[in-house]
């Protein structure tokens, strides 16, 4: 798989050894009128058989979008302007997610992909208990199901991520934040899907239901090797239960490599100052700088690096050209990672007759 | 009438779908994040500027009305019962007077009766509601005891009776009965609202602060609830206008005064209908419907501007669906017309 | 004495409108407000004892139930004969007892009596005849007697008169009730009525819930025979169907008349009641506020034509009412009033300006009242019309004379007497502030108290026309009120199925279906081709 | 439980104050109803008769009016409504004979208009952007026209112009109310122009709220599950958007009952519909007061009763008021 | 016991005091008899120039341990003393000195600040209340120094403009500068950085550093982020279910947590530095504070509760060095539990 591969750079990435879904080049806008917000420019993100990827960035960068849009589940007006959402199921058929019609795409979801959402209170209907909740998914998808066995299979869900199956008649305002959310994984599981997203699904919850959360996600997936898409902006968290790490700002994927290379060997700026934004819990008290001024107005984009502004490296160059992501310019790194920022691709930076400036320590970690 | 549906009871405070407790210049920064400039963002809502448009109007005729009318609307003519022409334009009534000139001298009686009750209600629900949001515990249960009751109890049947008893039944006397009667939905709204508001952080903070009670309630709550008494004022300013015509028809509080409340009545009881004059009672029932539809707009628009999601899409629909958007929950629409401007 | 007998009953059904709204079910003929008398049904089961014609007051009275009525000299008693052979409609005999038992209950009942004043003596039967004692004469009241209806003694002993809702309906009359609902009421033809089987098979009486619902009825045939105020009638009603539909007007001495308040200003000084009555423009309030429904009034007595032809003095016959502004003005100035500009001015020195008071809702009188104040206007006074709450206007404007002028009706009777009472008799005057019964102007002359007086005692016929004579002079002098039209009584009728019903032609009787005379017209209906 | 204690504490106390209203109404009034009744009966009524009528009113004027509160109270709950002036029949037969009208009329009509208006509404709320938004401009216009107004052009144009619809009455006046077909097609017959009225003036009102409600229902996120879910359209319209959007509808159809009654009221006057507005219009103009009274407390105890109901089936249908404190 | 005018007082000094703070919150309706125990028996001290950082779950009590030294509801048990008096505040005046003194912060900055004022009009009116009528130029000149304080300079930038006009960051430092206004010794921060992302809450906690350093401002710190305690804060407490379980130094606390349930929240927290020492198989949830647990409140979630913990409350024990402890397992009771490795003890 190429990754946007811009003219006269030679680098290639390597393709994920077996994609699940692959987003190429989605684009999305809010308002359909004449003005509207460019919210996802051309974003590509592939996710691999069985992997975790997190999804970072701060608040507004459109990654809820991006989960959204890859299921076509953006509210109005929302409105995909480009792009291809590639799934590929298990005898390695692929479709485009985006030319479903409705027919096609209500079959392929939750059997294919489930999604859980920012917000398991909002998430859960309030008028009807749980077990038929999670029953209506099944017998969407599977109408020979009786309303009978979709409650056995819902009560062995729920048992799966740890809550007693006689909670099938309860209703969500009886449960417990933590419950609501275990609700809604075992209600995204209930088809078997291939990949789950989570929009944040801890954020809401203390730390040690965050945990508790977490565990069951990581160990459903070793039992049953699903792929997810976990969103959130705690990035220490992602460092810790993603396999591979995309960065988002303004819009854009910045940067996109395994987790511990993120953490110990960031490449673009604004990974590097979210990482160090933190303090930590443990070990050293580290030097913090945090990052100055705020995100930008999607709806205000120049035409340069949308971080730029905040940058600490940034150059002429910066102000001209939005980087595309491009293999980084620090030799011996993962040939899979890929970084968008001009201080690793002198190539564009030339094509705008700028000179290239050399990639600093900070980001060539090794 | 539009219900605003949130609120239920005060005892079940629940997390209510429509309860964006959003307040003016909130939603107007919702707008300025999608790059619109904050100002006149209400006047930016196409219902609201209809409404206001179609309410500007008849606000300009109830002040020149009387004088721009071409007749004295109760002076008779020789043109008995004539229909619409050049010299009546609405026609003529069975003693010759002009229609039109009574349209328009009587749309003073309408908005003043209207808007005294609006202001008199509103003020009685403000007072009340926030009273109640604000002082909270047997206070608030009391009052809002009392806004139920009026909410329940029917309150044209009420206003009828009433004003059917009162010795002299002038316009302001109405106005008065109506706003009596009229002031718990606001009440209830507000208090609601204010309930809200009062376990706000800024209200809070201002307590913390050391603001006193009056000023937390006059500079920190009520000009964020201007919106919903705005929308209230409006709300009981229709239903004032239909209380009054209402009594008017049927020969209630109809002391002479020209309102189109007593077009009606005449054109009833001299049977406009049976004679087939139906130019006796088409324009002022319209007018009443433009006069509602106004006040109803600009609520929409109210709403809509408290409400983002209410917001219309932008588009209208042809338009949409000539770019082959078809907006619907759960389905985006994709639409690759944008696809090549990026390399 | 009637047309009954021989000829078919026909099938179709006669249906008689009333716009008081839904009815209970309650059928006693004697206590208003029931449904019986409120729709006028009762007056086609139970009858009177004689059949007035109030449209030629003078002529004398048919007898029905009555074979005939004596009275003494002065009036105060009363000799009836019951007629023979006449049967109630559950078979049992009709007799004289029945007629006492029904005076009796009047007597007894004051509720029941609002139409007589309580004067009543002794009653005593003897064989078929029943003599009813007065306490005063009643010579303006015979008719009032002549117009009870009658009930059966057998059914009504023992019942409270009052609140008996009478639901058998057993009456002498030509039908009885079929069935009963809020909306309608049905009667069928006696078969053994007195005067002959109805040749109309079934009467319905349809309550409408108001005047445009009645008339709506009306203009397309739903209704076949009824009375309301129909603007415009000969466009909204009579030209619908030109070929069936009617509208006639009886006659009588009913009035509408402007009151003035001669003890407060304006009206305290004759010259400007005199003058205003001579501006109004009496055709004009008839045409445009009256739509010509009710009577022009063109004598100056006031009194409505033809029927107060025969009552009009020598001396007004013939004199007209006209409009004459310029005479108005003189008559004015003449009495002291001066004009600056156009504005008049009174002796005072004052500006003459009044209201005209009239309920808010009645629109014929606020019509009117706007024409009035036009011609006040033309004069230079300045008149503004005053609509207000009914209620006020019954309570506190009219018995208090808290007014300067306003509309009100009198009463009718068989001759001019109630009229010229109840606008200008001493007897019923109260001073300001205190309840008037009539006489709400408040005008006050000895000479007219007495000559109304004895109009109403004496018997001797040219002494009567004498006392009148006085009392017209006043009214013409004095302007103590201003007639403004008459108020017949009005009905409208299809002869779509049923005709026989009085025409201007033949005014046989009064031509609403709500009084004694239904009787009388039912018997004189015969089947329409 | 404790919500519906409430409730009930809540409709006790609002049926009080609507018998104390009521109570006062011709208390307050300027002039007795008596003293009324006997100027517009001029000297028809005997001194000893309106001695009897005042006792009958409770305006003893030797009784405290304590005294006449507990009296008023007394009487009614022994169902004793008195006498009507106009009717001279007791008020509570007067008012059985027209409410079974009105609750047929204006009921089953606002059962089709909350049942029509709430799905049109779920329609246009859940397809945005789509030619079904321009119904609400027309459905705006006509939530603002009077029902009065309305039953007036249909009586001319469906009536006078057409003769589709009779103009007035509840039923052929040849029939004897029964239980017959006859009859009873009849009745919907006649009921049908006025209950066409009542429907399209009142649909409206539903329509803009459902639409309302579901456009903010919509964007809940449990809707997007539904449809991320992938269950059918009509599941996600019904069973997720509608069924949320629905509970406020439910507590504002309570809500709004009294004004649809009193808008109605006016209309079966011009409809000459045999129903309790009638009554209360000619009540209020013959100052009847006993009538007045009675109809008043009716419409008020069935608008009540309607919220009652309507309660009852909000706490059905939203489970979280079944919720213990 | 006030602080004589003339002494300059000097850090660690303490400022304001809380004594067996107590808040019972009644429900309402039929059952009146059941309370809340939103905060039962907390004794802690806030010293001039000191960061005391307040750590726990949601639901905890920590902002109403924070309301209640604002006074923005009454106590219903417990003293609040500051400089060793009662504070408890009868009547508007003394409110107002108390609040002058006492300042607090909200976690939201888009709630805490008035959507229909501008900047000017709410640091404005705090300076009015607390500084008197200031007028002009005064007043121009105090509304800049209070936002070149928080960092929002150029100060006109910022002064006439509205929140929603404002990020995030900066609104809070608004909401900073207005509690300044009224030059407080004590500044109750009620999870001032939760709300804001990532990038922008170390200059909140930056800023609030150097507010204690320079202005020697005695901050109560209340967060469930508890990496941010130790960052920040000198001292830390920890709360369970409205106690007190643990407190002490924020480095210690942090590194080597002595109560069963700071263990779990230290072993919770991700930590891409130490992914080996995670707590596995954590169960349970807060408990219901109607009817809480008897006898220590984490009983129900604690490996190594014995009987005593759930028949008796422990009280805070000494653990080391100015630390303390709400766990049976560091008393001398022959019935104690025995405490060991909470990540092992759960796997
Ligand atoms: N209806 C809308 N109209 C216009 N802009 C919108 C709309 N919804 C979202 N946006 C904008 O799109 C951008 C991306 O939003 P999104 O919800 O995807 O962010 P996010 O990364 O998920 O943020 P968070 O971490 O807060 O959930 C934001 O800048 C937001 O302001
Ligand atoms: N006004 C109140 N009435 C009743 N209970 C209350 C009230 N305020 C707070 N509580 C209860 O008191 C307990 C403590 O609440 P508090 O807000 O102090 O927690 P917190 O630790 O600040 O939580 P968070 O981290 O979510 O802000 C909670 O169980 C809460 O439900
Ligand atoms: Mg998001
Ligand atoms: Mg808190």
């Amino acid at each position: 798989m190429t990754i946007a591969s811009p003219i006269g750079h030679p680098q290639r990435l390597a393709p994920a050894s077996d994609p699940v879904l692959e987003i190429k080049n989605l684009s999305v806008d809010y308002g359909y009128d004449d003005d509207p917000v460019h919210v996802l420019r051309q974003v590509s993100l592939t996710l691999g058989r069985g992997e975790v990827l997190g999804l970072a960035g701060e608040s507004g960068c459109g990654k809820s979008t991006l989960a959204y849009a890859a299921t076509r589940l953006l509210p109005p007006p929302g409105l995909i302007t480009g792009g291809e959402v590639l799934f590929t199921d298990r005898s390695g058929v692929k479709t485009d997610l985006l030319r479903l019609n409705d027919t096609q795409l209500r079959a392929s979801r939750w059997q294919d992909m489930a999604i859980v959402f920012q917000g398991a209170m909002n998430s859960l209907n309030p008028v009807y208990r749980i077990g038929r909740q999670i029953a209506d998914g099944i017998r969407a998808h599977e109408p020979k199901t009786s309303q009978k066995e979709a409650l056995e299979r819902a009560a062995e869900l729920l048992d799966l991520v740890g809550i007693s199956p006689d909670r099938l008649r309860s209703y969500p305002h009886e449960l417990s934040g933590g419950m609501r959310q275990r609700v809604m994984i075992a209600m995204a599981l209930a088809l078997d899907p291939q990949v789950l997203i989570m929009d944040e699904p801890t954020t809401a919850l203390d730390v040690v239901m965050q945990r508790q959360i977490v565990e069951q996600i990581a160990e459903l997936r070793d039992r049953l090797g699903f792929s997810v898409i976990f969103i959130t902006h705690d990035v220490s968290l992602l460092i810790e239960i993603a396999d591979r790490i995309a960065i988002m700002y303004a819009g854009e994927i910045v940067e996109d490599a395994a987790a511990l290379d993120v953490y110990n060997k960031p490449r673009h700026p604004y990974s590097s100052a979210l990482l160090h934004s933190f303090p930590p819990l443990r070990g050293p008290r580290r030097e913090l700088i945090g990052i100055p001024g705020s995100p930008p107005d999607l709806s205000r984009l120049g035409g340069g690096c949308p971080f730029a502004d905040r940058c600490a490296f940034a150059f002429d160059a910066c102000s001209k050209v939005n980087p595309e992501l491009v293999f980084p310019n620090v030799p011996g790194d993962d040939p899979r990672r890929s970084v968008a920022c001009l201080r690793h691709d002198p190539a564009a930076v030339r094509a705008v007759g700028e000179v290239p400036l050399p990639v600093p320590a900070e980001l060539s970690l090794s | 009438m539009t219900i605003d549906t949130s609120i239920v009871e005060e005892g079940q405070e629940l997390e209510k779908p429509s309860q964006a407790p959003m307040t003016g210049v909130v939603a107007a920064a919702e707008g300025r994040r999608r790059g619109k400039p904050r100002k006149f963002l209400f006047l930016r809502n196409s219902k609201a500027v209809a409404g206001m448009v179609i309410l500007g109007f008849f606000l300009l005729i109830a002040i020149i009305g009387p004088w721009i009318a071409p007749y004295d609307p109760s002076a008779r003519s020789d043109d008995i019962l004539q229909p619409p022409s050049w010299e009546h334009w609405f026609g003529t009534t069975h003693l010759g007077q002009d229609v039109f000139s009574q349209i328009l001298v009587g749309t003073r009686g309408v908005i003043v009766v209207g808007f005294v009750a609006g202001i008199l209600a509103t003020a009685i629900g403000v007072i009340v509601g926030v009273t109640a949001g604000y002082i909270g515990g047997l206070g608030d249960e009391t009052l809002s005891v009392l806004a139920n009751v009026f909410l329940v109890i029917p309150q044209l049947p009420l206003i009828i009776i009433i004003a059917g008893q009162l010795p002299t039944v002038g316009g302001v006397t109405v106005a008065v009965v109506i706003a009596i009667t009229g002031w718990a939905w606001g009440a209830r709204v507000l208090r609601a609202q204010t309930l809200s508001l009062r376990r706000r952080d800024f209200v809070e903070a201002a307590r913390a602060n050391g603001e006193r009670t009056w000023r937390i309630i006059t500079a920190e709550i009520l000009p964020n609830l201007t919106a919903i008494i705005a929308s209230g004022f409006v709300g009981t300013v229709a239903f004032a206008v239909l209380s009054l015509i209402t009594l008017s028809f049927i020969g209630i509080g109809n002391t002479g005064e020209w309102n189109w409340g007593t077009v009606l009545y005449q054109a009833q009881s001299q049977l406009a209908l049976q004679r087939g004059a139906w130019w006796w009672f088409v324009p002022a029932g319209l007018c009443i419907a433009l006069l509602g539809m106004s006040l109803t707009l600009i609520n929409f628009g109210i709403d809509e501007f408290v409400n983002p999601r209410l917001r219309s899409t932008g588009l209208n629909a042809r338009s949409l669906r000539k770019r082959g958007i078809r907006p619907r929950i759960g389905f985006t629409p994709v639409v690759r017309e944008a696809e090549e401007t990026r390399a | 004495d009637t047309s009954g007998g021989g000829g078919g009953t026909s099938a179709k059904v006669l249906t008689i409108g009333m716009p008081n709204g839904p009815q209970q079910p309650n059928q006693n003929p004697l206590a208003t407000g029931s449904a019986s008398l409120s729709l006028g049904y009762a007056f086609a089961v139970y009858e009177s004892l004689m059949q007035v014609n109030e449209i030629d007051p003078t002529a004398a009275p048919t007898p029905w139930l009555a074979d005939s009525v004596e009275w003494n000299a002065d009036s105060t008693q009363a000799i009836i004969t019951a007629r023979d052979g006449v049967k109630w409609s559950d078979g049992e005999d009709f007799t004289a007892e029945d007629i006492a038992f029904s005076i009796q209950l009047r007597k007894d009942n004051p509720e029941l009596n609002i139409d007589f004043p309580d004067q009543y003596g002794d009653i005593t039967v003897d064989g078929n005849k029943v003599t009813v004692n007065f306490t005063t004469g009643q010579y303006v009241n015979q008719v009032k007697l002549y117009k009870l209806l009658i009930v059966p003694e057998h059914i009504w002993k023992g019942e409270d008169a009052v609140t008996f809702s009478d639901d058998d309906m057993i009456g002498t009359g030509p039908f009885t009730l079929k069935s009963f609902s809020a909306q309608a009421v049905t009667l069928t033809p006696n078969e053994t009525y007195w005067g002959g089987k109805s040749k109309v098979g079934e009467l319905r009486y349809d309550a409408y819930n108001d005047n445009a619902g009645l008339t709506t009825a009306l203009t397309t045939g739903e209704a076949q025979w009824g009375w309301t105020f129909i603007p415009d009638y000969e466009s909204t009603y009579i030209a619908k169907d030109p070929e069936h539909f009617n509208q006639v007007a009886g006659g009588g001495f009913g009035v509408d008349v402007l009151y003035l308040n001669n003890e407060t200003k304006p009206f305290n000084n004759v010259a400007f009641r005199q003058a205003l009555n001579m501006v109004v423009d009496h055709a004009d309030i008839t045409k445009t506020a009256g739509y010509g429904v009710w009577p022009e009034i063109t004598s100056v007595t006031g009194l409505p034509q033809p029927s107060g032809d025969a009552f009009i003095s020598d001396e007004y016959q013939g004199k007209e009412l006209s409009v004459d502004v310029d005479g108005a003005k003189k008559v004015l100035t003449d009495a002291g009033y001066t004009y600056d500009g156009d504005k008049l001015i009174d002796p005072d020195g004052e500006a003459v300006s009044f209201k005209l008071t009239n309920p808010s809702g009645w629109t014929d009188y606020l019509d009117a009242l706007g024409i009035i104040a036009e011609g006040a206007k033309s004069l230079g006074a300045e008149a503004t019309v005053d609509a207000i709450v009914q209620d006020t206007w019954f309570n506190d404007t009219i018995p208090f004379g808290n007014f300067q002028a306003s509309l009100h009706w009198t009463d009718g009777g068989s001759t001019p007497w109630n009229l010229y009472s109840n606008i200008m008799d001493g007897a019923s005057y109260v001073p300001l502030g205190e309840t008037a019964n009539w006489n709400f102007g408040r005008y006050n002359d000895d000479d007219v108290t007495k000559a109304l007086a004895t109009f109403k005692s004496t018997t001797d016929e040219g002494e009567r026309q004498a006392a009148l004579d006085v009392v017209q002079q006043h009214y013409v002098e004095d302007v103590p009120g201003i007639v403004i039209w008459s108020r017949p009584a009005v009905a409208q009728y299809s002869t779509q199925n049923y005709t026989g019903f009085p025409t201007s032609e033949d005014p046989y009787a009064n031509p609403q279906p709500t009084g004694p005379q239904a009787a009388l017209i039912l018997s004189k209906l015969t089947p329409s081709e | 439980m404790r919500f519906f204690l409430r409730r009930l504490g809540f409709y006790l106390i609002t049926f009080w104050a609507a018998v104390t209203i009521n109570f006062f109404i011709p208390r307050i009034m300027p002039g007795d109803p008596v003293s009324a009744l006997i100027a517009k009966n001029q000297g028809r009524i005997s001194p000893d008769a309106a001695e009897a009528l005042r006792t009958l009113f409770g305006l003893d004027e030797n009784m405290s009016l304590w005294d006449q509160y507990v009296q008023y109270w007394n009487l009614l709950l022994h169902g004793e409504l008195g006498t009507s002036f106009a009717y001279s029949a007791p008020v509570a037969d007067v008012i059985a004979g027209a409410i079974p009208w009105t609750i047929g009329l204006v009921g089953i009509a606002t059962i089709i208009s909350f049942t029509l208006g709430t799905l049109i509404g779920s329609g246009i709320g859940w397809r945005r952007g789509t030619w079904a938004d321009s119904l609400l401009p027309i459905s705006t216009f006509f939530s603002a026209v009077p029902y009065f107004w309305l039953a007036l052009i249909a009586i001319s144009v469906f009536s006078v112009t057409l003769g589709w619809f009779p103009a007035s009455g509840s039923y052929d006046r040849s029939l004897v109310p029964s239980f017959s077909w006859e009859f009873i097609s009849s009745v919907i017959y006649y009921g049908t122009l006025p209950a066409l009225t009542i429907v399209i003036s009142s649909i409206s009102g539903w329509i803009l709220g459902m639409r309302n409600m579901m456009v903010t229902v919509s964007s809940e996120d449990y809707v997007t599950v539904a449809q991320a879910k992938g269950v059918s359209e009509r599941t996600a319209l019904f069973g997720y958007s509608a069924r949320n959007a629905i509970l406020p509808q439910v507590s504002s159809f309570a809500l709004s009952l009294g004004f649809i009654v009193g808008g109605t009221l006016v209309m079966e006057i011009v409809f000459s519909y045999q129903g309790i507005g009638y009554y209360l219009f000619t009540a209020v103009a013959a100052k009847d007061y006993p009538l007045m009274q009675g109809i008043f407390l009716v419409i008020t105890v069935a608008v009540l009763f309607a919220n009652i109901v309507a309660d009852f089936i909000y706490g059905v249908l939203d489970p979280r008021t079944r919720q213990e404190g | 016991m006030s602080p004589s005018p003339s002494a300059e007082p000097a850090d660690g000094d303490v400022v304001l005091q809380a004594v067996d703070l107590q808040k019972h919150f009644k429900l309402r309706g039929l059952n009146s008899r059941d309370v809340v125990h939103a905060v039962d028996g907390v004794n802690f001290e806030l010293r001039r120039g000191r960061v005391l950082a307040l750590v726990g779950e949601s639901g905890s009590g920590k902002s109403t341990i924070a309301r209640l030294l604002a006074q923005l509801m009454p106590t219903t048990g417990g003293r609040i003393l500051l400089h060793g008096e009662d504070a408890a505040a009868k009547g508007r005046r003394a409110f107002r000195r108390y609040v002058g003194r006492v300042q607090m912060i909200f976690q939201d900055p888009f709630g805490s600040l008035n959507p229909v004022h501008t900047v000017r009009y709410m640091l404005t009116r705090s300076l009015r209340i607390h500084r008197g009528r200031l007028r002009g130029a005064a007043l121009e000149e105090a509304l800049v120094e209070l936002l070149e304080r928080v960092q929002l300079k150029p100060a006109e930038r910022y002064i006439d403009k509205f929140p929603h006009e404002l990020s995030g960051g900066q609104r809070q430092r608004v909401a900073i500068a207005r509690a300044l206004a009224a030059d407080p010794e004590v500044l109750l921060a009620d999870e001032p950085i939760s709300m804001l992302d990532v990038s922008i809450r170390l200059g909140i906690l930056n800023l609030l550093q150097d507010l204690r350093d320079r202005l020697h401002i005695a901050i109560l710190y209340i967060t469930h982020d508890i990496a941010s305690a130790r960052y920040f804060a000198d001292r830390t407490m920890v709360m369970y279910a409205g106690r007190i379980v643990e407190s002490g130094d924020s480095e210690s606390v942090t590194q080597d947590p002595k109560h069963p349930y700071t263990q779990l929240l230290v072993r919770s927290a991700p930590d891409p530095d130490d992914l080996e020492a995670r707590a596995h198989g954590a169960r349970g949830e807060a408990p219901s504070l109607v009817k809480p647990p008897s006898g220590c409140r984490f009983n129900p979630r604690c490996p190594f509760a014995t009987e005593l913990c759930r028949t008796e409350a422990p009280p805070l024990l000494p653990v080391g060095d100015g630390r303390e402890a709400a766990c049976w397992g560091y008393s001398e009771r022959a019935d104690r539990p025995t405490l060991s490795d909470i990540t092992e003890a759960l796997a």
